[in-house]
């Protein structure tokens, strides 16, 4: 609660920054104190208490997902100082976007009541919208913002719709209240119902097979720096989300008492591998690299929606592989919005001899990709080695081997881009050393093999 | 003692190899020659040693030198074995080995890499000792590819010319075949005894109560192929007519005297096993008796002087293994004593003609040397006469026993045999008469520089003349040494001395009129009519079949080489792209899917939702409806 | 089972429920098929009121009243001040191809079996409904509910108002492009 | 007074509620017109709210009219973003037809 | 001191290296690597005193994963051979000039300290990431560094990358599943685990899988010649000579022992696919035309009789794959060099464009002919050992294994001696081909004094693999 108070107020502080005329100092103190809200968060870590009739929940789960998030945001905000070079005076909206962006996720992993959920859901989207088509000028935000924002409502509709259903059966917006009487026999189907509607909307919020389709689009369409909140924040966050909504509304036992819960796997089980399929192999012929990562991005939403298939065991699963996963996603949109500065798009002939001009961001976009990739020591092999333990141990080993199978698939494009890199002529001259991208892409890359070398640390969090 | 004599007698040679590898070329010539010699010639002399040691106590002598190779119920030594068999061996080995260097050194002197000839002659030397001397199987094994290995680098000398390479090649192939053959064998010899040591494999087979007599002989007709490699029988002699390439002391020394030896040896090494093995025997017999009539025939019209004396190795060498198909082990090893003296002296000689001629081969430029060269003529002229039959001669006494074996065994056979030995003695008088008789029918050039040979060369010639005139003594029918000699070797009693009745001094009359017969019709055919053979593209008929070898090269090639060669080919170009393309098509499909995955994803919203409601839908009916 | 109302035994509220529900479908029909967004906005607006019938008719007359004012009264003028900024009105819609059309026809369809049969499979809610009698919906308790029980989502709704309030400044203001 | 509900029946509700739902969603996949489709998306969430004010009736419990205020809310944000995005949109393209928006796609 | 400290000594080499700059790059490789290649003797001095120089500590606790590292003598045989390699691979490097040398020479270290890794590893986990952590330098190595048409580069790099990465993520999921049975990584639980035939036969597939691309085994073999022929020799010498041994050396130490039923039941199969990979190679190196190709064809020859013996089921077969291993690596890195030495003369790797070289270079064709030799197991070569032992094995298994995989003998001399006439004999090359310098003899020399020496005196290196290898039987035989 008080996390989400603190970054509320951070955000606001942003904003006043501005009217104060300290728009230098935005960044810098909008970094302290996002680190100062990771301390408290730290503080939080390990009570279980909820605020203000069960408002807001501050448990395990929430308080080390929020960590997660207000670490992203770090990344992403110190990323804003030369992304918004050219845009002084809107810096510290944008800034408090961010900030109030994360009170949102804080809020999705932390409500107590469906209210909160909601409000926290809109607020992201919200935010979201305006960040993708933030570049006003340039059509390919507006059509990324419009694109977005209208499915994003259509799916926001969806979501209340089911929020609706969920209230109509059980009279109540409180989730430990669901908890409870989800178990009852003589539920009315609509609470089912409810639940499948939320499901789906959150489902397009990660950006699922056969909900993906704005991903790709909206990806390419965002600046930089949005596309990179929005595979790596956003994406964490509405997994997240989702695994606590089935979590903490009883989902599992409740489907279970209405025979539902076969179908129900059945249909996680056919989600996760169109998924994973379409992700992957729609990524092998990209040529922009934003909307690589967005094809990358669907199939790890695949990935992390195994975890929904043992729920009970694998929160400190999905928040390893979320870890892993945004932490790579950020190392490598540091050096994408390096290298793409200047340019108007982000095509993979802009990488073409990047180990030569530049050796480390090379190096570390190549750690990040086969982070991504599940290649050992990074953490993203950690992650799926665990996620595959899990499934495996709840009977779904033919989902692994699809898994498996699409991990070698995305080497493939991942590849390509480290080829580019690589073996290929540089074609650009690329000057300057702008601190704030090294020191983002260094330190998020070093957070990924902290992780891969000491998976426990996080892992062991939530078990 | 008996360690350091046997090591000084192997690394003798070893070392100077090593000395002539390294240190050769700034040696000079001369030197390295001698060092080579006098390396072989130490040997010979520790051979001398060891032969009195054996003689007088008539036991053989084991070294063990350490554990080599561990294999779960085999244990394999380095060791020797010293016994009557492998010291006669290491003598001629040794002794011809010396014989030949010497003459090398002459024979050489011309070429810029005679250190490297001499380390590589010090090298079979080495490997040849190793092979006699050896104490199992394996140890032979290593000898016996040694000795191949030898016989590449020098068949091959002269490494500029390809032919001559391919040549080198192909022996070393040919000789592999046989040494699968041969270790096929031991592995069946190894698991059924656990051991392959000659000593205790005897003592196994004796004490066996119930072998497998099928799965021996399959082991012994394994080590028959390996004998057939590197003894050139049929199938795999072609190499060695080939093997010609290499300078004549080589033919002389590894493709006459000893390496092409080896196979007898083995066998009567074995010859336990191959007791036991009576049907392999058999095919012993017939492959010997088949080669040596094919060999002869194909010497009949050979016109380079090296290939009739090549035919005429790979005959008599089928006639040892007619002996040995017999089981008469002592007699084909007389055979091979006897064959080393006269068929080295003939190599020898020959060489020095190709020396004097400086380096023509064809006996068509060749005539009237008789003159220039007196020794080499008389040094030939009595090999030529032992290899002949003709009676006191040392070839007489060896190829009669043969032939009285074959006639107490299979008379069919000791006709082929018979038969091979009248056209041993034609084309060998064939030789001498186109070689030394008439005038000379090479180039004035050539003629200008006619010589006899140095000393060096001569020297050998005429002591290997001499031993192949009295070598037949030391196994005269009926008072035979060296039956009793190599008598402790074999389990069996041997056939015995054929008691000499009429019909043995029947069958050696037959055999000397034979051989006189053979020689008769070269006399009259190039002598009195005077015959030189037609220039390669006029022969026609018969000849044209013998003199191409029977065509058995371009069988071999068209059955087994140039299959082989086009399978690779298709290999290469089809089933190699083929399985690859077909892994790349794995990754083209999966492009193709993205490919066509791309046209759905039009950037239309209404699209997207669509699919999206059309998502739900499926989901929520799947969930709600299906049940 | 569908509750068919039996128009000749009908109370007056389920008469005037039939007849509000009229107006809502057909109106929002009209919505979406008007060929001038103008006309959609109207039709909308009355939407609007008609669900703000219902509203009443379910005796929530403070959210009724609400309604009205955020949805009619701002939404809706907020969607008509954009038509008539970007002098909409007269803008007739490009071709729509067939496909899209029946697309949009067939899911809507889809969707709305799917939905009407599942809910007529449920087991229907039988026998009579609570009415505690309490006061549950006057301004009074929605007012305590409100900023009691739901202050956090309240104050959070003023977050969410504000983003969308920066977000607006931000995709509309104008910088000066000096760089 | 009694439950308005025993005349009506909340299944009427709910199916009038899941019709208008349905409406939103057919005029959303229908319309090119963003104007119109933002109507669409409000129209399905004025559905919600409906249903939202009938469940509480139903459960004769205030929480869903408190949330049907928050559902306000979102509307009117959602509005105000889209309409500015509408707004930016029309100034780079001068159309307000999303299926001009097609640039980014494959 | 425990095993680990050669892969500390291997690590930080890496690094150091990378930070020496690209003018002492080399050097300081080869430094770490000499270390290395003394600390593995040290410990194999204190291995071989019944010292205990094993390391086990817990790394992740949930789920249990350790940082075992397990020196047994077939373990200490590996490392050894790679830690006498890597120098000599170093060495071997001197004569060329690398671009950016200090990343290349920090990549070789770390491939070397990846593989000795997996060599050591003792649990399952830690074992597949050494796995797969070598497989990333190579594959710069040979992106980067490689020759040849960059394209054509590229795709081989890429195809030969996510090849053996299926393979071995197959492999992954096999471990997943033997954890969720054994609740335990470590390798000792796995061989107590008691699986039914079928899960042995699927996880059997699975390692078999991973395997028999890395190794390679035919007809999962195509990466290989193309890689081999791209990338830098001493890419293609750590490829062949080390890195192929992971693969045949994790059949002995993973594949039999946790799948035993399997192996037994399918043992005819696997050694059949063995000896059609050692006909199937020679035959198409016969008629290569790139001389890297044609070594890289010689290999998949050779290891497909290793692979056939260790398939046997037997000591000896294990024994004289293990030997034919080293043996091999040796070889098969004297010949790449050789192959490299004449194309710093010639600029090619064109066998028609060779020839004539033995009448320049006496030293360099005495050495090529004895690897050569060795490489067709010339009895007193080290390979002849390991080749006579396979070929028992598999004579004790069927005969005709042992006749058909003694093909080799027949075929790779065929192969071996045209390909060395053609390169080596003939007239003088018009090119000047300048004999071996003492750098590059050095290499040659070590190789050829290692194969001679373990040709004549094999016994040091069976004596300590074969208890190690009894062991894994003991575990193969359990039931």
């Amino acid at each position: 609660m008080n996390t989400l108070i603190a970054i509320t107020g951070l955000g606001i502080f942003c904003l006043l920054f501005e009217i104060l005329n300290l728009r230098k100092a935005i960044i810098p103190i909008t970094i302290l104190g996002l680190i100062g809200v990771l301390a408290l968060n730290f503080y939080e870590f390990g009570t279980e208490q909820s605020y203000y009739n069960n408002m807001v929940a501050v448990s395990k789960f929430s308080t080390a997902f929020s960590s997660l998030f207000i670490v992203l945001t770090i990344f992403l905000v110190a990323l804003s100082h030369n992304f918004y070079q050219n845009h002084p005076t809107k810096i510290s909206d944008y800034v408090a976007i961010k900030v109030f962006l994360l009170a949102g996720a804080v809020a999705m992993v932390s409500f107590g009541n469906l209210a909160m959920f909601f409000l926290g859901i809109e607020i992201l989207s919200i935010a979201l919208y305006v960040l993708a088509a933030s570049d006003r000028l340039n059509i390919k935000s507006n059509e990324a913002g419009m694109k977005y924002f209208l499915m994003g409502s259509f799916a926001s509709g969806i979501i209340l719709f089911g929020i609706c259903l969920i209230y109509g059966a059980m009279g109540s917006f409180d989730i430990s209240e669901i908890h409870e009487s989800a178990l009852s026999a003589e539920l009315p189907i609509w609470f089912p119902i409810g639940l499948i509607l939320m499901i789906i909307g959150m489902l397009f919020k990660v950006a699922a097979v056969p909900f993906h389709f704005w991903a790709p689009d909206v990806y390419e369409g965002s600046p930089a720096l949005t596309t990179a909140l929005m595979s790596t924040l956003a994406k964490v966050v509405a997994i997240a989300t989702l695994f606590k909504l089935i979590a903490g509304m009883n989902v599992i036992s409740s489907l279970e008492n209405q025979d539902l819960l076969n179908t129900f796997e059945v249909i996680v089980v056919i989600i996760s591998i169109a998924s994973m399929c379409v992700g992957n192999i729609m990524a092998l012929r990209q040529v922009n690299v934003k909307r690589m990562l967005a094809f990358s991005g669907i199939s790890h939403a695949g990935f992390m929606l195994m975890t929904l298939l043992t729920v009970s065991a694998s929160a400190g699963v999905l928040l390893y592989y979320t870890a892993a996963y945004a932490l790579s996603g950020i190392a490598a949109f540091s050096v994408i919005l390096y290298v793409c500065r200047d340019q108007d798009n982000e095509d993979i002939t802009n990488f073409h001899g990047l180990g030569k001009t530049n050796p480390l961001l090379a190096a570390i976009l190549t750690a990040s990709l086969l982070s991504m990739a599940g290649i050992p020591i990074f953490s993203g092999f950690f992650a799926k080695l665990f996620l595959f333990n899990q499934t495996i141990q709840a009977g779904y080993i033919g989902l692994v081997i699809v898994a498996v199978i699409n991990s070698i698939i995305s080497v493939g494009y991942y590849f390509k881009l480290i080829i580019a890199m690589y073996s290929k002529e540089p074609n650009q001259e690329r000057t300057g050393k702008p601190f704030l991208i090294y020191a983002t892409a260094v330190v998020s890359i070093a957070l990924n093999i902290i992780l891969g070398l000491f998976p426990s640390l996080v892992l062991d969090l939530l078990q | 003692m008996d360690t350091n004599l046997a090591l000084i007698l192997v690394l003798t040679p070893l070392l100077g190899f090593l000395v002539n590898v390294f240190f050769g070329k700034s040696l000079g010539k001369t030197v390295s020659g001698a060092i080579g010699t006098i390396a072989v010639a130490i040997s010979f002399v520790v051979s001398l040693l060891l032969f009195n040691q054996i003689t007088s106590t008539g036991k053989g002598i084991e070294v063990t030198l350490f554990d080599w190779i561990q294999i779960s119920n085999l244990k394999i030594n380095l060791g020797f074995l010293l016994d009557q068999l492998s010291v006669l061996w290491l003598l001629f080995v040794t002794g011809i080995g010396s014989l030949i260097h010497l003459y090398s050194i002459s024979y050489m002197h011309d070429d810029e890499n005679m250190h490297k000839f001499f380390s590589y002659l010090n090298l079979f030397v080495f490997f040849m000792i190793t092979l006699v001397i050896g104490s199992n199987l394996l140890v032979l094994f290593i000898g016996w590819e040694g000795v191949g290995l030898c016989s590449y680098l020098l068949i091959g000398f002269w490494h500029k010319n390809q032919d001559y390479n391919d040549a080198a090649k192909k022996a070393f192939i040919m000789n592999r075949i046989g040494d699968l053959g041969l270790l096929i064998g031991m592995f069946i010899i190894g698991s059924m005894f656990s051991t392959l040591d000659y000593a205790t494999l005897k003592t196994a087979i004796a004490g066996a109560s119930n072998l497998d007599s099928s799965l021996l002989s399959l082991a012994a007709l394994c080590l028959f192929i390996g004998a057939c490699g590197k003894s050139a029988q049929i199938p795999l002699y072609t190499w060695l007519p080939d093997a010609m390439a290499g300078p004549t002391p080589v033919s002389a020394l590894i493709h006459a005297a000893t390496m092409v030896t080896a196979g007898i040896f083995m066998v009567t090494r074995l010859n336990f096993v191959f007791d036991l093995a009576t049907d392999v025997q058999s095919v012993i017999a017939i492959i010997g008796a088949i080669t040596s009539l094919v060999a002869a025939t194909i010497g009949l019209v050979q016109n380079d002087i090296k290939k009739v004396l090549a035919y005429s190795t790979v005959s008599q060498l089928g006639l040892m293994f007619l002996a040995l198909g017999f089981g008469a082990y002592e007699v084909a090893v007389f055979h091979v004593i006897t064959h080393a003296f006269f068929k080295a002296c003939l190599f020898l000689g020959s060489g020095s003609v190709i020396h004097g001629l400086h380096g023509e081969q064809d006996m068509r430029n060749m005539g009237g040397l008789r003159k220039v060269m007196p020794i080499t003529f008389w040094t030939m002229l009595i090999s030529s006469l032992a290899i002949s039959g003709v009676p006191f001669f040392s070839g007489f006494f060896s190829k009669d026993e043969i032939l009285l074996t074959a006639f107490h065994h299979s008379i069919p056979l000791y006709v082929v045999g018979s038969v091979a030995s009248i056209m041993t003695a034609f084309y060998m008088f064939r030789l001498m008469f186109l070689t030394f008789f008439k005038e000379f029918r090479g180039t004035e050039e050539q003629k200008h520089h006619l010589h006899e040979s140095g000393s060096l060369i001569t020297i050998p010639l005429i002591i290997l003349a001499i031993l192949a005139t009295f070598g037949g003594l030391i196994s005269l029918p009926g008072h035979s040494w060296l039956n009793k000699y190599l008598a402790p070797l074999f389990t069996k009693a041997t056939e015995g001395e054929h008691h000499l009745g009429t019909t043995e001094y029947t069958l050696m009359g037959v055999a000397v009129l034979g051989g006189l017969l053979g020689i008769l019709i070269a006399y009259v055919k190039y002598f009195k009519q005077d015959n030189v053979p037609e220039a390669d593209e006029n022969i026609t008929g018969l000849s044209k079949v013998l003199y191409n070898k029977y065509y058995v090269d371009e069988v071999y090639d068209a059955v087994f080489v140039a299959p082989v060669n086009s399978l690779s080919k298709f290999f290469r170009d089809y089933i190699e792209t083929g399985l690859s393309a077909l892994v790349f098509a794995l990754g083209k499909i999966a492009n193709e899917i993205a490919f066509q995955g791309k046209k759905l994803q039009t950037g239309s919203i209404g699209l997207y939702l669509f699919v999206f409601v059309l998502g739900l839908c499926a989901i929520v009916s799947y969930i709600f409806l299906a049940q | 089972m569908i509750h068919i109302p039996d128009f000749a035994h009908a109370t007056t509220v389920q008469v005037i429920f039939c007849f509000l529900a009229f107006i809502t479908v057909i109106t929002a029909f009209l919505t979406i098929f008007s060929r001038n967004p103008i006309h959609s906005a109207i039709y909308l607006v009355i939407c609007f009121f008609s669900i703000a019938g219902h509203y009443l008719l379910l005796n929530s007359q403070f959210l009724a009243v609400v309604h009205i004012i955020v949805y009619s009264g701002a939404i809706m003028i907020l969607f008509l001040f954009t038509i008539m900024l970007m002098n909409l009105n007269e803008q007739r819609e490009v071709h729509r191809p067939r496909i899209t059309r029946l697309g949009a026809i067939v899911s809507f369809c889809l969707i709305l079996i799917v939905l009407i049969t599942i809910f007529i499979n449920s087991k229907p809610i039988v026998g009579e409904y609570d009415s505690t009698g309490e006061d549950f919906q006057s301004i009074k308790v929605l007012g305590k509910i409100l900023l009691d029980e739901y202050m956090v989502p309240f104050e959070f709704a003023s977050v969410l108002l504000l983003v969308a309030m920066i977000g607006t400044v931000l995709l509309s203001k104008k910088e000066k492009l000096n760089k | 007074m009694g439950n308005i509900l025993n005349q009506i029946g909340i299944e009427n509700y709910i199916f009038l509620s899941v019709v208008l739902f349905c409406i939103g969603i057919f005029g959303v996949l229908y319309r090119r017109n963003a104007i119109i489709v933002f109507m669409s998306i409000e129209i399905m969430l004025n559905a919600v709210n409906l249903l939202f004010v009938a469940f509480s009736t139903y459960h004769q419990d205030a929480q869903g009219q408190v949330f049907v205020f928050f559902s306000m809310a979102v509307a009117a944000a959602e509005v105000a973003v889209g309409l500015a995005i509408l707004v930016s949109i029309f100034r780079n393209i001068g159309s307000i037809s999303i299926d001009n928006l097609k640039n980014l796609k494959g | 001191m425990n095993v680990s400290t050669i892969l500390i000594i291997l690590l930080i080499g890496a690094f150091v290296t990378y930070f020496s700059g690209d003018k002492l790059a080399s050097k300081v490789a080869l430094l770490f690597s000499l270390a290395a290649l003394v600390c593995s003797i040290v410990l194999l001095n204190n291995y071989s005193a019944g010292e205990n120089i094993s390391v086990i500590n817990s790394w992740i606790t949930q789920p249990k994963i350790s940082f075992a590292l397990n020196a047994d003598g077939l373990g200490l045989a590996m490392v050894l051979l790679t830690a006498a390699l890597t120098p000599i691979i170093i060495f071997s490097s001197f004569g060329n000039e690398y671009k950016n040398a200090k990343a290349f020479y920090g990549l070789i270290l770390f491939m070397a300290f990846a593989m000795t890794g997996t060599f050591l590893a003792a649990d399952g986990l830690l074992y597949y990431i050494f796995w797969e952590l070598a497989l990333i330098p190579i594959y710069f190595i040979a992106l980067i560094w490689g020759n040849g048409d960059a394209e054509e580069r590229r795709k081989a790099v890429v195809k030969f990358f996510i090849y053996t990465l299926a393979g071995s993520l197959f492999m992954l999921t096999a471990f997943i599943y033997l954890y969720t049975k054994a609740g335990s990584f470590l390798i000792e639980d796995l061989y107590k685990l008691d699986l039914s035939a079928c899960e042995q036969l699927w996880i059997f597939l699975a390692f078999f899988l991973a395997y028999a691309i890395k190794i390679p085994i035919i007809p999962f073999h195509t990466w290989q010649a193309n890689v081999y022929q791209k990338a830098p020799t001493v890419g293609t010498m750590l490829l062949s000579g080390i890195m192929l041994k992971m693969g045949l050396y994790s059949v002995l130490r993973w594949q039999l022992p946790i799948a035993p039923l399997a192996a037994k039941e399918y043992m005819n199969i696997f050694i059949a696919l063995g000896i059609a990979g050692v006909i199937y190679g020679s035959i198409v190196a016969l008629r290569q035309k790139d001389l890297k190709k044609l070594l890289a064809y010689s290999s998949l020859a050779h290891v497909g009789l290793i692979a056939a013996g260790s398939y046997t089921l037997t000591l000896d077969g294990l024994r004289g794959a293990v030997m034919q291993m080293i043996a091999h690596g040796f070889v098969v890195v004297g010949l790449f060099f050789a192959a490299e030495v004449i194309y710093r003369r010639f600029e090619t790797r064109e066998i028609e464009a060779m020839g004539g070289i033995r009448t320049q270079s006496p030293k360099f064709t005495s050495m090529f002919l004895i690897l050569v030799l060795a490489s067709v197991a010339l009895p007193s070569t080290f390979n002849f050992v390991g080749e006579f032992t396979v070929l028992y094995s598999l004579s004790q298994v069927n005969i005709w294994f042992a006749i058909l995989g003694g093909t080799t003998i027949i075929l790779g001399a065929y192969y071996m001696l045209r390909m060395f006439q053609h390169v080596m004999l003939g007239e003088t090359n018009s090119k000047t081909f300048a004999d071996v310098s003492l750098n590059e003899g050095i290499s040659f020399v070590a190789i050829i004094a290692v194969l001679l020496f373990f040709g004549f005196y094999p016994k040091p290196i069976t004596d300590l693999i074969t208890p190690s290898l009894e062991t894994i039987l003991q575990v193969i035989n359990k039931n």
